[in-house]
């Protein structure tokens, strides 16, 4: 399993690698949703520095929106979906390798996106450990929810419109816990962040595991 | 038939429910509003009861031993109607918040919680919709539902906390609690009733319609595999 | 030894169409089997049922020993499907393509190199990108997989559309090669003449249902 | 050319009303967005209902998104894009046919959102009419840009993220005017919106002229 | 009159490969002529750049009395292309998309119900939608909007390519006819006794020339 996890996250990484999509399209779309934060948010500045760690989680949401669906987009171009079935995987691991490579994508926009919040809404961070802890938690929850959805998706012609419709209320609490915990972090507000991060844990534990049980059922079905 | 009964008492006791609201003293601080009390909270409760249903329709139809159509059927019934019952409870609680904390919504944890549960609905439904043929669509579609039930109580301490971890206002301040004699006791008591029957009646009448479905594609399936066969063959 | 292929009274459901409806088939280990039959009638479903990428709804289907009905996915690696679209990677070259699912199926990839020679598609090819590539490369890649993973039991839908005039002998020896080789060919073909001649047994399939040859009044009205 | 655009706009709304998207998936999709902007932002210190103009616009250019990458899925499939070219349809007819189709879509997503946005951020609005005419002017914006940049996108396989990427930074100013706009309307700024709406106006001309004039050879060419 | 194609030393590029690397061609109206040639030679580029797809860098393009160099676009309504994937629209019906094409090139419906008749698209198939059909019926629809279309130019892409052993016969029935009235008919395929059989001439692809026929040295590599 772990063997065909690799496998499938090489993969992937592999094709991000010859199409840099993450690198040259998805990450100046994170960085353009926090300029239009910015503008829709103008015009008092202190308003932006105060929702930072908000819009932070919410341009890493879309962003994780974009990733899974292109994770996505990859298989079932031309039937390859039928192709990862054909290919004889065990669907446990081909979930953990692309969610894997979701999460790799990821880290990389959020160090990103961390460094346009910082220039854009001149936020400033202490806890780094916290907010370290808390990117961790909160990308293997979306990476690992994301999988499970872009897959159930992935069967539609519709997927495009239907990931996000599945997707986003299933993220919501991450959003919301991401937020506290960056908050904390940033020393925004006065209360602990952890509380948040073992929440996130929680949440990323769970859709690990429905993941690992029903990726199986899902690729065969949906 | 006994559906049909079950329809009369459901009018009955919401026709009853209606006339005891509707005989309800204006409060001081709610005015008119107070009546809402005799829907309002039922509506609340059947909605999560419908939200109920659907994980219970969809784990049942999960584990193996218990797999059987009729599941995937309870599933898709108390979704639809538990759509209709959070968009309900969202509405009546709307108009209920404007006189009472002057304005449409508040983010408080328990309201919070229902909208995302009416997106988590609005997805499970249509999700359905894409696909057609029952077996996968069941099996898909169970799986979604219950990953959407283990959300709920991550999203349940996600929002508390946020309403509480965070000082600021919440429903605590305006406890719906806040004394409440008898008459009002007895209306909100008979809204529950009334709307549960309610809610029996509609799920009893949209599982009906899903086996009536099935039962014409069985149908069907049968005719069309003989359509099927004749195909090519010299008329 | 189970026989290859048995299927009785097989029905297989898309969306609500039977598009196999009551089909009996039985073949043993080492034959090579042709499929004819009007457009529609069912050639690829039930292809695609054999390699266990639909679900049976009616009646019994055994392929390899392995009882669909059951479990579809642990036959997987032992089959290999050509179907009217290859299930490739756009993004990866015909090389990364094929090393891929070589790796997948668990085959060492030193059968690689041979593969991509024996398909043409050393040289320059080996290279391209699989969305570059003209519709004939493909089908050869998509080919040259199935020579790389040699399953047991073969599955090809209309090998011989799109492949020029000396990859078509080419198609032809690796059916008869790998049925020398033990392995098992059900193959659907429009091609009647070509097919007869590699084939062992032909078969017409008709409104989901499978027949002993015979002369069928065919038009695609299925 | 009135006749192609009527053509093409009455295809597209065909397959929407074939397929329900915009309405199953596109529009609950906008109203969540509307619910995770007050996770990100703290709801009690009202910076949701001032905010609340900018978050509207924010949540249907988001939706805008989906509704061009749907319109172009749609033609993308299966080399569609090509038919179009070969249906020898004047390409300012297909631009405003499709533009007029997104048009329709985003028109009733917006009235869906403006509930959302008076329900939930418990904006209240006064200027009906200024209101009205900022929707109008933004809207034509908003298709005219989106399908401009949306056939940009659909020649490459990586649409679903190299769309956001190119038409969020042109839509910037509308989000931007379409919000001071709207906030006059709501009465959350002293400052009259009218030279906002002009600026729409202007936007939406200049994207309808250079649509009408470009779309053909980003039709042939992008 | 000018003859239908006449290509001298043309010159196409895809990316940056020259999948014609100087071809020459010349076709008078009303011929049959049959481009056969080892895969990847530039069959299908040939192609569609006769019917106006693709730029042409180098040497001269003249398409039934366009100049390609100059336009590519007059021409389209007059020529009429089946390419390796069908240009269609996956969620509408059969007769839907016959309907749309018609319509498109502005022609009569009158043409539609015939044209469905005579590729047996009638009955059932008839309300399908495309995304639901057999590869052969997608060939078939495909075949169905030429034929609606009557086209001065007819450019087929292996035509015989997954239709079925009587539709074949229909396919070459239709050829003959569409030359019988003075339509011009460019077709690839690589059935060559088949082709030739109604081809009036052959010619092969090879390495992007055209020459006229004679023994290739054939393989993918092309
Ligand atoms: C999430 C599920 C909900 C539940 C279980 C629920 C339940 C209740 C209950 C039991 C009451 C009791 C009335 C009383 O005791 O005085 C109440 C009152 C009320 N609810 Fe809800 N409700 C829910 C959602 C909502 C929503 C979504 C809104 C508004 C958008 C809302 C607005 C109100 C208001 C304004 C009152 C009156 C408060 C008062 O009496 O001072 N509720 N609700
Ligand atoms: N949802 C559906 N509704 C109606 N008919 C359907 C549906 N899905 C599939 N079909 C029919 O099922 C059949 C599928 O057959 P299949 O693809 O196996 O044909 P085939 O024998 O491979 O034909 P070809 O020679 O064209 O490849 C087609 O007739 C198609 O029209
Ligand atoms: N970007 C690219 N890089 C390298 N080669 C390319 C690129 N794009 C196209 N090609 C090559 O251009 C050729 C396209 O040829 P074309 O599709 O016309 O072949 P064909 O004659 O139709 O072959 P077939 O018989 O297989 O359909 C192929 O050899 C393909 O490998
Ligand atoms: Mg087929
Ligand atoms: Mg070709």
């Amino acid at each position: 399993m772990v063997r065909d996890a690799a496998l499938v996250a090489g993969k992937d990484l592999l094709i991000e690698v010859r199409s840099r999509v993450t690198l040259n399209q998805i990450a100046p779309f994170a960085v353009l949703v926090l300029v239009l934060f910015a503008f829709a948010l103008e015009p008092d500045r202190g308003l932006l520095t105060r929702a930072a760690a908000g819009l932070f989680w919410l341009a890493v949401t879309f962003s994780a929106l974009l990733a899974v669906q292109r994770s996505f987009a990859v298989e079932s171009a031309d039937g390859a979906r039928d192709g990862l079935r054909l290919s004889g995987l065990d669907p446990a691991g081909i979930f953990l390798g692309k969610a894997a490579a979701v999460a790799v994508e990821l880290v990389v926009l959020e160090g990103l996106l961390g460094l346009g919040v910082v220039f854009l809404y001149n936020a400033d961070l202490h806890g780094a450990v916290l907010l370290a802890i808390t990117c961790v938690a909160a990308t293997i929850g979306l990476a690992a929810a994301g999988t499970i959805y872009g897959v159930l998706a992935a069967g539609a012609r519709v997927r495009e419109t239907l990931l996000p419709l599945l997707l986003l209320p299933v993220v919501a609490p991450v959003v919301l816990a991401a937020t506290r915990a960056t908050e904390a972090a940033l020393g925004s507000t006065a209360d602990s962040g952890w509380p948040w991060v073992r929440l996130l844990g929680a949440f990323a534990a769970i859709y690990l595991a429905v993941g690992a049980v029903a990726f199986g059922p899902l690729l065969e079905d949906a | 038939m006994k559906i049909r009964l079950l329809g009369v008492a459901a009018a009955a006791s919401l026709a009853l429910t209606l006339v005891l609201g509707l005989r309800l003293p204006p409060t001081e601080e709610q005015h008119q509003y107070a009546r809402l009390i005799a829907i309002h909270p039922a509506i609340a409760w059947v909605a999560y009861l419908a939200f109920g249903v659907m994980a219970l329709g969809s784990a049942l139809y999960l584990w193996p031993a218990t797999r059987h159509r009729r599941w995937d059927r309870l599933a898709a019934a108390g979704a639809e109607v538990g759509v209709v019952f959070t968009a309900l409870m969202l509405a009546t609680g709307s108009i209920w918040g404007r006189p009472t904390w002057g304005v449409w919504w508040v983010w408080d944890a328990r309201l919070t919680l229902s909208a995302l549960m009416l997106a988590l609905l609005l997805g499970y439904v249509a999700l359905r919709r894409v696909s057609v043929d029952g077996e996968r669509r069941a099996l898909v579609s169970a799986i979604a539902g219950l990953s959407a039930v283990v959300v709920i109580p991550v999203n349940h301490f996600a929002v508390t906390w946020w309403r509480t971890l965070h000082q600021g206002r919440s429903l605590a301040n305006i406890s719906p609690a806040s004394h409440l004699d008898g008459q009002y006791i007895q209306a909100m008591l008979v809204g529950f009733v009334a709307m549960t029957l309610v809610f029996a009646y509609l799920l009893a009448r949209r599982f009906q319609l899903e086996v009536l479905a099935d039962e014409i594609d069985d149908a069907g399936l049968a005719a069309a595999i003989e359509a099927r066969r004749r195909e090519g063959v010299p008329a | 030894m189970a026989p290859a292929v048995c299927l009785s009274r097989a029905v297989v459901l898309l969306g609500r169409f039977p598009a196999l409806a009551g089909a009996d088939l039985l073949v043993e280990r080492g034959e090579i089997v042709h499929l004819s039959g009007p457009n529609g009638a069912g050639k690829s479903t039930l292809l695609r049922a054999l390699a266990g990428l639909l679900a049976i709804v009616e009646g019994e289907a055994e392929v390899l020993g392995h009882d669909l009905t059951k479990d579809r996915r642990r036959l997987r690696r032992s089959v290999g499907l050509l179907g009217h679209t290859s299930f490739l990677y756009e993004e990866l070259t015909v090389e990364d393509n094929v090393r891929f699912a070589v790796r997948a199926a668990g085959v060492g990839v030193g059968a690689v190199e041979p593969a991509l020679d024996r398909l043409g598609l050393d040289g320059r090819l080996r290279d391209v990108a699989v969305a570059r590539l003209s519709a004939g490369q493909r089908r050869r890649t998509a080919l040259a997989v199935l020579v790389a993973r040699r399953p047991e039991l073969w599955l090809l839908d209309e090998p011989h559309a799109g492949i020029d005039a000396a990859g078509r002998d080419l198609v032809d020896e690796l059916v008869t090669e790998a049925a020398a080789t033990g392995a098992t060919v059900v193959f659907a073909s429009h091609e009647l003449d070509r097919a007869n001649a590699i084939a062992g047994r032909q078969l017409t399939v008709v409104g989901g249902q499978v027949h002993a040859i015979q002369p069928f009044v065919t038009s695609g009205r299925s």
